[in-house]
């Protein structure tokens, strides 16, 4: 689950690390009114789950209030990869004398978080780790005890920080690692972390996510959740149990089994057509599911034909095919249906879905060629 | 031979009473598994497919002599139930269950390995050598008796695979499905090495997915370690960046983990790689000529 | 530190754990009141800071509030080994069906917390150490990981307790463990822990005790001090960073260093008399300890003669010598004070003494002789 | 030989500009230890008693080949400083600092046994190898080379029984102070151990204190595995039960760690005990006779 930056700055802020502290806005002449409050120069940043707004128009600097108006009306409502920018955060201007990055992700090959820091800060760290990866400071975690002080202290010292700058780091990277491990976060980053004209170090944009799988223990958490900034559909799926990721193609997909999902998206690529959708039933491929997932994919208005494809393991065949067959008397399907099903009594499963009239083909490649004709 | 589990293999069954852990013991013990006992705290004294139920990991290992453990309790309870069958001397854990945070892992992963003991998932299918012993959830009538060892991060995925060589001719030494969740206790390359030392195994098949490095970790280890054939397959290669593909820890994240960059990596440490699931029987079969 | 046993108790039950929840009185009337609240059958229990109150009767039971009101006027004011007791614990009676023990200590020689349970509940526990080692039952906690809920479980079944006592057992271990650990205390004691007639867990007793030297991480634990319980000279001294311990002779200590002082304690007793007081100064002995050390130890009307033995290591025995004439200066000090000096500088200190008038001898003997023929 | 530290020793200070710490470094110097670097962060750059201080310890360890660490910093930061330590790769680790929580020390334990090295203390005065080095807080003109192994809890009164020894004209191969705290490092039977299988050490001289029950420990290994000579003495005969004597390990607590007990225990192990201190040095002789 992501957060916005400002609800990471928040979080972050309430852990005592020093952030830039900023006010909300959802319509220009609320950014006016904030800028007016802040009487100086002012940063208005689009608020969207995705990476890479400052390149597509959505940070931009206002001197005056009536800047800070025309600016956040050009960044609301602004489309940024497929987000739409509901909200801007208007920041006050500070005076900074260096940049870094500093993160916190699991680190996944040694099974640890990881502490990662560089003096290039404010930059993408991506391109730093592919083009200059001995620029980046990183701090393993002991698995039981965590960032121990003296690691935060030796990556700031790594980092060239002068004496004094040492201590108040050293905090913020501990806080950061902190808030990590408490809340279940998959990444914790501050990118740039500055020190200001006058020496003190502040947080100038924050970035978190959470692992879903501990949800449970945050309850707070959840209210963080921006709906507008999730594709409704992948939400009530997971309500579901289903996982649903929604893709630019228009061949829907419902398979039984996250990885066999994925191959069946490249099976339809890799005969020419285009994955609508990624989408894993679950274990049973009830009647249920089967009909909520005929919903889901339903839903997409790309969608030309759909592509069921079921590897009867423990589920029989000729369950799935019931189930098949039941949804579809409760869903109306327009677009064609291809069905692969194979394993456990896949053979009484495809005639049952003969009577059906659905044609069911015994292999992947044989299903994804039909639906790549169907969708022509 | 065959790798971790075989018809030595003398089995508990933590959470036994549940659904699901009720259910998989009796289609375990109808595979053939030797299913010694099971635990569910409060229950002893029920069985379950025959299989004499005990209040502590401690008392059904005293009692049994178990040597392998299944976990199916859930998620919250799942890390404890691994200190648990640890602690109580079981060298092999296989965790099936799903949906458990990564940090609950952290510790877990490094106690296993402290005490000297082996943990196969969690989030995975479990492990089956053909004709001697199921120990997992995957449908155990398409595996048949072989040569060919299986690894892999996915469970329908590798059934596929497994039917498709079945049909083919090739039967297995080993499938192993260590799961996929970012943070797991058996990795490619701890099976990888167990293969390679296997008298039984003639031939690898390697099924990798998007997000993380492990495939690329392997790919190192084949090149360096791994005389016998590998083919290989990577799921994924239409995955858009930044999304979670059902597994918690399938997804491309930083432009790390891509399907493309593994499939290169393994090609270049020799591995011979399909592109598509059907493809694999006809590779290992050229591979093993 | 120790507190009372209605103070931990409310500390135990603001963690979630069952305990049976009683009210503190003051006066025989605010006894009497409390009862008839309770309108049933009252235990009143002394609250001290020492073990051993039942035998001593300072636990009774009373079944009309005028009993309760005649049972604290007895209780109250009571001296139980030196404790005045101060204050009653006014409990609702309830229904024992069975008694259990449950502790966490710190295992020494293992280096881990402990936690140890007894179906001998409601009795000594060390008696049950004593005499029948078997009868408890432990589960050593991993030092990262603390006690896991399957050692809970597992010393829960180890006590024969039914499936149904076993979640509310773990629970209650859990809970006291957590308690334990981030609490810092050094015990953590429920005994008995009950099951009632209807079959419910509960704490009937709670006893605890923290580390000192953890205190400044639980600022809130300081509030719970009963200054009434703890010996005023004792405190005093830990304020100046002197250890004292009162004792019951009459031949006070002031010593450089706990072993020393034990030693030098041992020594008077060795030779014949009685020690009034364990007195560590610590390590510099510069006047300022020394003169409150003075002031400590003669504050105690039962000490005849005082015995100074220093052995001067890093710090210098004039320097020590210079000390002890500069606070008898500033203290008045009425009975003879032997001094012993040795180590570094030894002589000049002792001729420094000399010239003061003060006797100062060379061997721990020698002068335990003197101080004790001092004291006769 | 002697043990733990020697003329080999490459000494680190951690916490060398504190009060404290530039104090003892400047003392050891004196004395002739080779104190090889210090650790303050932020203090890069200085020296105290011509030891050039580093930013980490990790720093100090690259730059100066220390094979030993001494900590003086506050009771907050000594169990990072000893991790810091650890994982800087020094194998022994000596923590002179008093007053750390016994909870903070009990991963602290483990950790530093998991990692192979070996601490002393905390709160404790050190060792000291006559006229090779002194690496902690004891007054080092009091020692002399010689034979008597002298492991003990406490520190003043070690002074008190060295003294003595030196007086009789028994010089000591070391002097160990193992710390009043609960959880310490090296316990009685390390030191025991290692003296055992000293060459220079022909009489062992244990000195307790009540609380805990490591000398009873101690008293057992000795029966099995010691042949040297072991001279004992048991500080607190006169201490009440429930009272803490100064160090936060000193305690009575549910009638165990008496002193009598002790004595009683170390007694049938073969241990000369003395009344005093001042018997030390006789029953000594009268052992090595």
């Amino acid at each position: 689950m992501n957060v916005h930056e400002y609800q990471a700055a928040e979080i972050l802020a309430a852990r005592g690390i020093p952030v830039n502290v900023g006010k909300v806005a959802t319509t220009p002449a609320e950014a006016e009114a904030i800028a007016a409050e802040f009487g100086k120069l002012v940063a208005i940043k689009a608020q969207v789950h995705i990476g890479g707004r400052g390149k597509a128009g959505g940070i931009k600097l206002a001197k005056t209030p009536a800047e800070a108006k025309e600016a956040a009306s050009q960044i609301l409502g602004m489309d940024i990869r497929g987000h739409t920018v509901n909200k801007v955060l208007v920041v006050p201007g500070v005076d900074i004398a260096r940049e870094f990055y500093l993160g916190v992700v699991l680190d996944r090959p040694n099974r640890v978080p990881v502490l990662m820091a560089s003096a290039e800060g404010g930059v993408d760290i991506e391109t730093v780790a592919a083009e200059s990866p001995e620029k980046i400071i990183m701090a393993r975690a002991d698995p039981y005890l965590g960032l121990r002080d003296f690691q935060a202290r030796d990556v700031g010292f790594a980092l060239g920080l002068e004496k004094e700058l040492i201590n108040p780091f050293t905090a913020i990277a501990s806080r950061l690692f902190k808030a990590f491990v408490e809340m279940d976060a998959t990444l914790a980053e501050i990118n740039p972390l500055i020190v200001t004209g006058s020496g003190e170090m502040m947080a100038l944009d924050s970035k978190m996510s959470f692992d879903d799988n501990a949800l449970f223990r945050h309850p707070g958490l959840e209210d963080l959740r921006d709906l507008a900034e999730e594709n409704a559909t992948e939400l009530e799926a997971r309500g579901h149990g289903i996982s649903y990721v929604k893709l630019d193609g228009n061949i829907g997909c419902i398979v039984n089994g996250a990885g066999l999902a994925m191959a069946t998206m490249d099976a339809v690529k890799l005969h020419g057509g285009e994955p609508a959708n990624f989408l894993d039933v679950g274990g049973g491929a009830s009647a249920d599911q089967v009909a909520t997932a005929f919903q889901l994919v339903t839903s997409d208005e790309n969608v030309q034909a759909i592509l069921i494809n079921i590897f009867g393991g423990i589920t029989r065949g000729d369950v799935v095919a019931q189930g098949i067959r039941e949804a579809l008397g409760r869903v109306d399907v327009k677009v064609p249906i291809v069905v692969r099903l194979s394993g456990t009594n896949a053979e009484q499963g495809r005639a049952l879905l003969a009577e059906a009239g659905l044609t069911a083909y015994g292999t992947m490649d044989e299903a994804a060629q039909q639906v790549v004709a169907a969708a022509a | 031979m065959s790798i971790l589990v075989n018809s030595d293999t003398r089995l508990l069954v933590q959470g036994i009473t549940g659904k699901e852990g009720s259910f998989h013991t009796t289609q375990m013990v109808e595979y053939g598994t030797n299913v010694v006992g099971g635990v569910t705290p409060g229950g002893a004294g029920k069985s379950v497919a025959g299989a004499p139920v005990f209040n502590t990991v401690h008392q059904a290992v005293e009692a049994t002599g178990a040597n392998v453990s299944i976990i199916f309790v859930p998620a919250r309870f799942a890390p404890d139930a691994i200190y648990e069958a640890v602690d109580a001397g079981i060298p092999f854990v296989i965790c099936i269950t799903e949906g458990i945070p990564i940090l609950d892992m952290v510790p877990v992963y490094d106690y296993v390995k402290q005490k000297g003991a082996r943990l196969l998932g969690p989030n995975c299918p479990g492990v089956i050598t053909p004709g001697e012993a199921k120990v997992g959830i995957m449908p155990g009538f398409i595996h048949e008796p072989g040569s060919i060892g299986l690894v892999s991060r996915s469970g329908t995925l590798t059934y596929e695979v497994v039917d498709a060589l079945t049909r083919a001719g090739l039967g297995q030494s080993t499938a192993v499905g260590i799961g996929g969740d970012p943070v797991i206790g058996t990795s490619f390359v701890d099976a990888l090495e167990l293969f390679q030392a296997d008298d039984k195994t003639s031939a690898i098949v390697m099924i990798g997915e998007i997000g993380g490095t492990d495939e690329e970790t392997a790919a190192a280890y084949i090149k360096e370690h791994v005389t016998k054939p590998v083919v290989g397959f990577i799921a994924g290669q239409t995955a858009p960046p930044g999304k979670r593909m059902g597994h918690a820890g399938a997804i491309i994240s930083g432009g790390t983990g891509t399907a493309a960059e593994k499939i290169r990596t393994m090609t270049e440490a020799g591995v011979s790689m399909a592109n598509k699931p059907s493809d694999v029987p006809g590779l290992v079969k050229a591979a093993i000529a």
